[in-house]
C-alpha cells in the first residue's frame, strides 16, 4: 500500500461523496492487490484529519462513517450562502399587530370585533413568536379570555420609547396624504393638515394639471 | 492530413465500433468485402459522406489536397452500391456525395487554364477539399473535447457537510408606516361598520394599562401607591391613575382597602371566581408567572423618556 | 482582513457549496469590515490551491467560479463510489457540440452543411435537455431559424473557465497553400498541420485559429 496515494484515493473519495463513507465503503475503492486493510485505513484517516487543522473543513467519525465537515467556527459564515428571502407580513398580520398596539389590553374577540372577522390564530401565534405581544391578564368574563398587549420589543423594533409616540387616530386618518405613493400627484409639498375635505381638493387639483398638460400638448 | 491521422492508416477511432456476432470490431475491413453483418455497423460508423470519404482517403495514406479524384470515386461507389444492394436504409447525402464526385471527375477530364499563378482556384476538387478539412477539423475537435477532463467521468465537484445547519430565520419586516396604515385601515372600516365608536384615548394610558395588569397576580395584592413612580412626575401619576381607573371600569382589577386610610391594595381580578378548566389554568398560571418577569423592565422603559 | 481566516471560510463555503463559487459570492459571505477586496480573494484562492498540492483534490476556475475538484489522477478510483457508469457521448453528439462551441452562433442548418449529413434531432434535443446549448437568437432569414450557442454549464462541465481555452481547431489550408511542398518528394510527416507533435507551437496559432472561425461565421 502506497500511503500517499490512499491518503489521495480516500480524500478525493470523501469529499466527492459528500456524504459519510464507511471503511467497507472506503475499501471497495481499491484494487485487491493495494488495498489497505482497516488498520491501515484508519491510520491514513488519521493523517487526514491531521491535515485538516487550522483549516475550514475537518474530518469526523460518526455512526455511519467518516466525513469531511465544515468547521463549526466558520459555519455561521458559511451559511449565507443560503439567505432565506424574507417573508412579509399580511395585511391581516399588520392589522391585528396595530389594533393591539392602538387598544391593548384587548382580547381576540375584542379584536375580531373591530376588524369585523375571525382572527386566524396563526397571526396571533406569529406575534408572540416574534415577542411583540404579550398576555398581559385575563378579562374576567366567561372563558377568561386572554388581554394582550405589546411588548418592549415591539417599542423597539419601531425604535419608540413608549406607546404614545405612535400618532393618534386621528393623525392617521391623513396618513395617506402624507405618503406619496399613495395617492398625491407630485407636489408633496401641498400643505395638507387633514380631513377628507383636503383630500377632495386634491383630486380636483390634480385633475386641473391633467387638462393643462393635456392642452399644452394641443 | 496530420501525421497522427496518416500514421493510424485505417483506423478512424481507438474503440471498438461495436459487436459483431461478439466479436469487437475495432478496425475497418481492409477491402470491400464486408461480412453482410457487419455492413449495418459498418455504415453506421461514419458520420456521413464527408466521413466515408475520408475514411478512404486515409486508407491509402493520400493526401487530402491531392485526392486522385478517379480512383476515389470508384471506391466509394462500390461502398455505395454494397449498400444499395444490401437495402440498407441509406442516407440521400451519400447518393448526393456519389454525384458531386462523378461531377467532380468528369470536369477533371476537361482541358483545363493551366496559366501560372491561377487555375488551382479553379480545380474542381477545391471545394470539397474544403469541406473534408473543414469536416475533419471538428472530427478532430470532437475527438479533443472528449478527451478534456470533464465531469461526472473525469472529476466531481468536491463537497463537505454543513453539520446541522444553523437556520438563520429572516423574520420579516415591517416599517411603521406599514402598521399605521394598517390601523388606519381598520379603524375608518370599524368607524363606517362597527356599533362602537373607536375612543380617543391618549396611548399612554392604554400602555399603562398594560404594564399594571401584567404587574398585577390575582393571588396577592400590590400596594396601590407601588403602582405610581413619583419620578414620572405629576403627568406619569395622571397616566397611571386613569389606567387604575379603566382597568376598574373594565372589570380587570379589584381595589380592597381594609379600613380607612389603611393602605390602598389592587390585584388582577381572581380567577378562582370564574369557572375554569383545569387545564388551560395551569397554563394561565405559568403565563403569569413569566409575565411577572416584565415589570421591571417596563418600570426603566417608564423611565426613560424622563432622563 | 485576516488571511488565515479568510481562508478557512473561503475553503470552508467552497466545499459547503458542492459548486462553482463567484468572487462577488465569496465577498458576500464576509461582514463589511473585514470583507477580502477582490485581489485578496484571488490571493487567498491561490494559496488554497497551492495547498490542494499532492492532494485528492484541486482548486479550479470555470465560467462560473472557483470550485474544488477531485484530481483526475485519482478519478477511476473515486468513480467506484458510484455503480453507475458515467455518461458517454456518441462521435455525432460530439460532433454537433463541438461545431456549436466553435462556430456559434450558428444554425442546424449550417450545422448540417459542415457535416455533410441531417443532424439527428435527438442529438440536438440531449444537449438542449444537458443544459449545454442554448437558442441565442434567430437568423433573418426564411424561416427565422434558430442560432444555437453553448452555455455557461457547458464550459462548466468541461472545466473552462472561457470558449477560447476549447483546443484549438486545426489550420485550414488551400490547394495553392500545400502545391508547392506536393512537388517535393513526399517525406512523411512534413505537411503536418497540427497534431501533437507541434503541440508546443499551437498555442500563439491558437488565436489567429479562432479569430478564422470568428470571421468564417461572420
Amino acid at each position: 500500500m502506497n500511503t500517499e496515494y490512499t491518503r489521495k484515493v480516500v480524500e478525493a473519495a470523501l469529499l466527492a461523496a459528500g456524504r459519510s463513507l464507511t471503511l467497507a465503503e472506503l475499501s471497495q475503492l481499491f484494487d485487491a492487490v493495494d488495498r489497505p486493510d482497516n488498520d491501515q485505513l484508519r491510520g491514513v484517516l488519521e493523517e487526514l484529519g491531521a491535515s485538516y487543522e487550522g483549516r475550514g473543513i475537518e474530518l469526523l467519525e460518526t455512526a455511519s462513517g467518516f466525513r469531511v465537515q465544515v468547521r463549526r467556527d466558520v459555519a455561521e459564515q458559511v451559511a449565507r450562502l443560503w439567505p432565506e428571502r424574507p417573508p412579509r407580513y399580511s395585511r391581516a398580520q399588520l392589522e391585528v399587530l396595530s389594533i393591539i398596539a392602538y387598544r391593548q389590553p384587548l382580547t381576540r374577540a375584542e379584536i375580531e370585533s373591530i376588524r369585523g372577522v375571525a382572527v386566524n390564530p396563526n397571526i396571533v401565534k406569529t406575534l408572540f413568536e416574534r415577542e411583540w405581544i404579550r398576555v398581559v391578564g385575563h378579562r374576567e368574563v366567561p372563558g377568561r379570555p386572554e388581554l394582550l398587549g405589546t411588548t418592549r420589543d415591539f417599542l423597539d423594533y419601531f425604535g419608540l420609547k413608549r406607546l404614545d409616540q405612535l400618532p393618534p387616530l386621528a393623525d392617521l386618518k391623513t396618513l395617506e396624504q402624507l405618503d406619496p405613493q399613495l395617492l398625491l400627484p407630485e407636489p408633496i409639498g401641498v400643505a395638507v393638515d387633514g380631513g377628507d375635505a383636503a383630500a377632495g381638493d386634491i383630486v380636483e387639483v390634480a385633475v386641473a394639471q391633467t387638462d393643462t398638460a393635456a392642452n399644452d400638448v394641443g | 492530413m496530420s501525421m497522427e491521422m496518416q500514421g493510424e492508416g485505417a483506423v478512424q477511432v481507438e474503440m471498438p465500433f461495436a459487436m459483431v456476432l461478439g466479436e469487437p470490431l475495432t478496425e475497418m475491413p481492409r477491402d470491400l468485402y464486408i461480412p453482410p453483418q457487419a455492413m449495418e455497423v459498418f455504415l453506421d460508423a461514419f458520420e456521413g459522406p464527408l466521413d466515408l470519404l475520408l475514411y478512404l482517403i486515409r486508407r491509402q495514406n493520400l493526401n487530402i489536397l491531392d485526392i486522385p479524384i478517379a480512383e476515389i470515386t470508384r471506391q466509394y461507389t462500390q461502398y455505395i452500391d454494397v449498400m444499395t444492394e444490401m437495402q440498407l436504409d441509406l442516407a440521400g447525402e451519400y447518393l448526393v456525395m456519389a454525384a458531386t464526385l462523378a461531377e467532380i471527375k468528369s470536369r477533371m477530364l476537361l482541358p483545363r487554364a493551366t496559366a501560372p499563378g491561377e487555375g488551382l482556384e479553379d480545380d474542381p476538387r477545391a471545394e470539397l477539399v474544403r469541406r473534408l478539412q473543414e469536416y475533419e477539423r471538428f472530427k478532430q475537435a470532437a475527438q479533443r473535447l472528449d478527451d478534456l477532463p470533464r465531469l461526472e467521468r473525469d472529476t466531481w465537484v468536491a463537497s463537505a457537510e454543513m453539520g446541522e445547519r444553523r437556520v438563520v430565520r429572516v423574520l420579516p419586516d415591517i416599517t411603521l408606516k406599514e402598521l399605521l396604515i394598517a390601523f388606519r385601515d381598520v379603524a375608518l372600516r370599524a368607524e363606517m361598520f362597527a356599533h362602537h365608536h373607536i375612543h380617543r384615548e391618549p396611548l399612554s394610558v392604554r400602555a399603562r394599562m398594560s404594564d399594571i395588569l401584567s404587574t398585577l397576580h390575582p393571588e396577592t395584592f400590590t400596594e396601590f401607591t407601588r403602582l405610581f413612580l413619583p419620578e414620572e412626575g405629576r403627568m406619569g401619576v395622571a397616566v397611571t391613575f386613569v389606567a387604575v381607573l379603566e382597568l376598574l371600569r373594565e372589570g380587570l382589577l379589584e381595589i380592597a382597602q381594609v379600613e380607612a386610610y389603611a393602605p390602598i391594595h389592587v390585584r388582577a381580578v381572581d380567577p378562582s371566581r370564574s369557572r375554569v378548566i383545569e387545564g388551560s389554568a395551569t397554563e394561565v398560571e405559568d403565563t403569569d408567572a413569566r409575565l411577572l418577569e416584565q415589570p421591571a423592565l417596563e418600570e426603566q422603559d417608564d423611565e426613560e423618556p424622563l432622563e
